[in-house]
């Protein structure tokens, strides 16, 4: 184990990986001379060299297709778009291209890519800049999602990521670049998708962090124990597709009450489909609705009070569990 | 007036689009018997393009094109069986019924797939070719797109990729002059498309895309240019399409007669009054030629029709690779809603299929007017004149 | 009253629109000459000159940005984009341009402009052109989102749409363009958005359908009166945002059970966003957890029995219905 | 050598550009104390560009920019008092506080934008020029963009549609040689940007963006031709940024020999040498010059900071516009969940705000090493040297 940062750790995930399979390369605008927006690719142009580590003009479409066309015919490519925000550009190849290719040419491609990307608030970057754009890929069939919220998970899942046959949405966070945290230093550290992680059991409430927002969770879970004595159970899913629903459910079939915790916007969110799939599954274990806290419905404002209040924060996470136990 | 190859080669050529020729007819008929269904864009007139391009190529080059790609498919060997059953929706159809006339594919023959979204497969072309460059093969990429689709933001996106990174990739442009409907200097600024690749680095060049020989004259030479230098190249082929832009299109933007003049230079017509007079081939052997093909299309008519559709059961294959992180699509999606929920469809397998009813229906060609019938109505071209089809 | 196809009234409220307000133009690709993919512009070339009537070339993401300046300085522009399926190229437009740009200014301009399309499957389109993107819409501020089902909708919802300050998504179906219905004649037939309809009154199971899915459910609701003596509500939302909510709660809060129908993707779909607002806010009220009836979670296949099977029709949703009576 | 306007003009002129470099400046300073927040890119070193191009404006004509745009929005005559409220996040800001430094905007001055997307303001352009067109006026619109941009598909589909139809719109690239750290050649394959529409029918002229009478007197030239001939023209103005990309950027990729270089042409030194020499000005007026717009932007950052936060109540506002479809925005979102909760919105004005007690704490500038504290230094540059910060 080594504590590291949630950038640290993505580092390490794409220079083992591309020191472990030849075909695995890099694509995105600055990741190279400039060493990344984020700094996540920093030193691998050095190391690798131009041929692996491209820099690329500005057209986010193209990369993509680019790397599906690539990905199509043996290579392994990641591309970086410098931010979610960015990916709207890009969805035609995304949506049309990457995740159908496989299923519209009856299986006999794969295209074995990984698309990095971070999202999030809070850096008033306003209304352009800040989107939280999960709901929109986990809609996607062909594609998986994963969205890791610690420095041990975005090394894993990224190692997953890009040892998988499969096009992979991979959402980091700006705010957790720089949090740090224990990263085993296993070369083999693979995080599976499809495994949502317990952060923090409890028996009378399950928060469901998503992105950054299981962070949020976690310090509620604490508020709620130390001022409110209620015992949170604290989930993150860490992957919406494929999604963990089982851990989910098991642990709303214990508590009885679930809070969904997201930075996005609160229509058609992750919360919204969260929130139908677990009264789908266990309406009869629920004592009250599933509870959602999510981002205003408004584009993202960039004077920081008003920002700081378009996106959950504690204590409107502790608002809802109690109102989930209020309501019984 | 270019050479004629060797016999055979220009026998073979003939041969190829006629066969094309013949292929899209038939497709057409079996559109308009309801056989075939989705959009139905033909190749008619076009044919030079395909064949005089293709053959320049190697058999490990790649080749990537549009929604117009029977003729794509069929010209780098993949069956016609498959190419029909492919627009018959069996399974035994290139891409096993799954795209459709706008997605052939056959990853054996590096035909690498007709994209239904105009301009989306240059940015994938140009992928292929970073592949070739990693992988340091000699491999060229030939990609085909539209006038139309010169307009789109991946044209310029892809050119200046392709030139700065000295990709080898020729882009090639087959300008029938039409976008739909749209008539090219109504909807480029710029009409001599050779040049749209300059901006970017890109050189043009031009061919007679009526003419085989001059259309793979152009295109060997850029192919050339593209395996040998490194340098991407543009060619544009001046072509027409004799047929609508799809089997709904009743053509109100051109004139009968603008149709007329151009099918004066039928390319297949052309092409054998060539070998007829160079003594390649006689009037005997022309009708030889269409008659094997006319019966190769017979054949492929016969296999796609006896072809099964899809199984219920494989809806929901191929939609992932499977692996470590997907072990079986319901892995995935393990409790999607009603319809559709993973437990449902995990037992799909003893036959218990949700909505095996209307599969069973459409797959016996039953089309009632009921509420999934009419669909087949609504997109027939003989409803257009009522004004309630659909071209795209 | 007379009755028309749903195309015509689209063009009949495009006409009289455009004869209203001579702000008011149209762009598109094949509008003009061509009439339209699918007609639904035939004749307004003719009537209304080249200038108002524009045919384009082929891209998507600069066309919706033209909209968007013209409507930034004084027009009202309607852009048709062929089908949903080419949206994904114009996203950025839609999203950080035509949705944010009023809110982001501080409310100095309004993009008063409307994006027309049709969407939907049954065609055998294939993959990349059978797409039903309600739920990718509805998530954004600052649209506003329509997706009428009867003719009589078509019009007044566009005619609304198109007097309208803000930027509206406007999806049609292209099962329905040749489908007909009453069409009341009055030049001021107007369909406020934020009102769903009852198409059918009903005290068992509340049944939601969106666009198609509308026809869809009515026709379910008559299985389930012959053939199951099920009263089945059916509701038609019309617009998805606003959300007329309060119909369908009202309807939830008498028949105890709600299905939803849609045509696109379960996960993050339309019908998960309703069945997460109706828990939350009729929770006491449901007998059962709240059924969603959606396409399958495939690229949409090509082959006619494959596809048929990928989408929902009565049967289904008559299933999903009767589960909710089952449940309780 | 381009003639010096008249005296009044060329004082004007230096004065503007000046007081740019010192508005610039000052921002730079208030985003090291953490008064400005977000990305921050500085025109330092473009003052030419922008005061050359505005000058040769119309009032009535459209001027649209980038994120790099607080020049575009001073030159227009946007008081430097509500630019740097904006910087700062203030109710008074020219954007109300909700876009801040990359999307500044004055409809009252038509000054249309300054835009985050980039390319994605290219669209926007045309479709002023469009209104023009369609309203029968004589307005023009400039739009302002980088090198980098033009490798956006939006560059090649909007120079189409421009020439297609006509419009009267000056696109012009202020080729400052680098995107971001991306240097020219590494972007861009043709690299002679003039160039760049030619493809779509779009002539292009260069200008030396050092020079604002250069400047001046190309893009002068463009417009007419835009005006009257309904040619859009592409100009090129060579430039270069003396800071880096934006705050955050330690520069690694470039030399500092470059850039001490480049500053030997710095426009504004330039500038008032001419005018010296020429005596328009003296040395002293000169420094009288810049005294003033010290002042001025002392001035603006006095008035920023007493300027509120855009009050809580106001999150929702204007995220529509209110008519007969959107009453309020609770009749667009009634029922959002938990935190923003159309009834909860509702009782805003009785001071019920959700996450007030955050919003006191940010207005206030309590930064404690929360949840939330984190946020600031996060972003800001001197963290860039541990590793931890970003640039936009
Ligand atoms: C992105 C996108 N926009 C629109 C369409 C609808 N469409 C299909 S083909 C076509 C015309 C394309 O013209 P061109 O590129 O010249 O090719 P051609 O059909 O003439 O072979 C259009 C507009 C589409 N498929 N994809
Ligand atoms: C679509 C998009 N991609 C990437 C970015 C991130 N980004 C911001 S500025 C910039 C460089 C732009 O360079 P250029 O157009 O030359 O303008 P300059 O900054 O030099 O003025 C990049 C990549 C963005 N804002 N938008
Ligand atoms: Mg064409
Ligand atoms: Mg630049």
């Amino acid at each position: 184990m080594a504590v590291v940062r949630y950038r640290e750790a993505l580092n390490q995930a794409l220079r083992e990986e591309m020191e472990r399979d030849e075909r695995v390369y890099l694509m995105g605008e600055d990741i190279g001379v400039f060493n990344g927006a984020y700094k996540v690719t920093a030193g691998l142009l050095e190391q690798f060299g131009e041929q692996r580590v491209r820099d690329t003009p500005i057209s986010e479409n193209t990369i993509v297709g680019l790397g599906v066309g690539s990905a199509m015919t043996g290579m392994r490519p990641i591309v970086e778009l410098m931010t979610i925000n960015f990916s709207l550009l890009a969805l035609d190849q995304i949506v049309n291209h990457a995740a159908h290719i496989r299923y519209m040419f009856g299986g006999q491609v794969k295209v074995p890519m990984v698309i990095r990307m971070p999202q999030g608030a809070g850096h008033q970057l306003g209304p352009t800049h800040s989107h939280s754009f999960e709901a929109l890929f986990l809609h996607v069939p062909g594609l998986l999602v994963a969205a890791p919220s610690t420095a041990a998970d975005a090394k894993g899942l990224l190692k997953a990521a890009i040892r998988d046959d499969n096009p992979v949405i991979f959402i980091e966070h700006e705010y957790l670049y720089g949090q740090r945290g224990d990263v085993p230093d296993d070369g083999d550290h693979v995080v599976d998708f499809g495994e949502a992680a317990i952060r923090r059991a409890g028996d009378d409430v399950t928060l469901v962090g998503i992105s950054r927002m299981a962070i949020t969770a976690e310090r509620a879970a604490q508020v709620l124990a130390d001022e409110h004595d209620v015992s949170a159970e604290v989930i993150d899913p860490r992957t919406l597709r494929p999604l963990d629903l089982d851990t989910i459910l098991a642990s709303v079939r214990k508590t009885n009450r679930c809070v969904i915790v997201e930075e996005g916007w609160p229509h058609g969110g992750v919360g919204a489909n969260l929130a139908a799939l677990i009264q789908e599954q266990a309406f009869d274990h629920l004592d009250a609705p599933v509870g959602r806290v999510t981002g205003a419905d408004v584009p993202m404002p960039y004077s920081k009070p008003l920002e700081q209040i378009a996106f959950p924060h504690e204590p409107q996470v502790v608002d809802a569990a109690l109102a989930t136990l209020r309501d019984v | 007036m270019p050479e004629l190859p060797e016999p055979d080669v220009a026998r073979e050529w003939l041969a190829t689009m006629t066969l094309i020729r013949r292929f899209e007819e038939r497709a057409g008929e079996m559109y308009a018997r309801a056989k075939v269904g989705g959009f139905l864009h033909l190749s008619i007139g076009e044919e030079a393009t395909i064949v005089g391009s293709a053959r320049a190529l190697r058999d490990s080059d790649y080749l990537i094109s549009t929604y117009r790609s029977h003729g794509h498919a069929l010209v780098r060997g993949t069956p016609p069986e498959n190419v029909m059953a492919e627009l018959f929706g069996r399974v035994d159809g290139c891409s096993g019924g799954r795209g459709g006339s706008m997605h052939m594919f056959d990853i054996s023959r590096r035909f690498m797939g007709g994209y239904g979204i105009v301009g989306g497969n240059l940015p994938i072309a140009a992928g292929f070719a970073l592949s070739s460059d990693l992988q340091g093969t000699e491999d060229v990429t030939l990609c085909m797109f539209g006038d139309g689709a010169s307009n789109q933001g991946t044209f310029g996106e892809t050119m200046n990729l392709a030139a700065l990174w000295k990709l080898p990739v020729v882009f090639m442009v087959s300008n029938n002059q039409f976008g739909m409907g749209t008539a090219l200097e109504r909807h480029s600024a710029v009409t001599d498309l050779q040049r749209k690749g300059e901006s970017f680095g890109v050189p043009g060049m031009r061919c007679d895309g009526m003419d085989v020989l001059d259309t793979h004259r152009v295109i060997g030479a850029a192919l050339e240019r593209a395996r040998e230098e490194r340098q991407p190249v543009l060619v544009e082929a001046l072509t027409y399409r004799f047929r609508g832009h799809s089997m709904a299109d009743p053509e109100e933007y051109r004139t009968k007669e603008q149709v007329a003049e151009w099918r004066k230079r039928d390319p297949i017509a052309l092409f054998s009054e060539r070998l007829v007079a160079e003594r390649v081939l006689d009037e005997a052997g022309v009708a030889a030629l269409d008659e094997a093909a006319v019966a190769r299309v017979d054949e492929a008519v016969a296999f796609a029709d006896a072809s099964p559709f899809p199984a219920p059961e494989s809806l929901y294959d191929d939609v992932y690779a499977l692996g470590d992180q997907v072990r079986g699509w319901y892995s995935v999606d393990e409790r999607t809603p009603n319809v559709h929920k993973g437990e449902d469809e995990r037992s799909m397998d003893h036959g218990d299929v949700p909505g095996r009813e209307q599969y069973d229906r459409h797959a016996a060609g039953a089309h009632e007017s009921s509420d999934d019938g009419d669909d087949v109505a609504a997109s027939r071209p003989a409803d257009t004149a009522q004004g309630t089809g659909a071209a795209g």
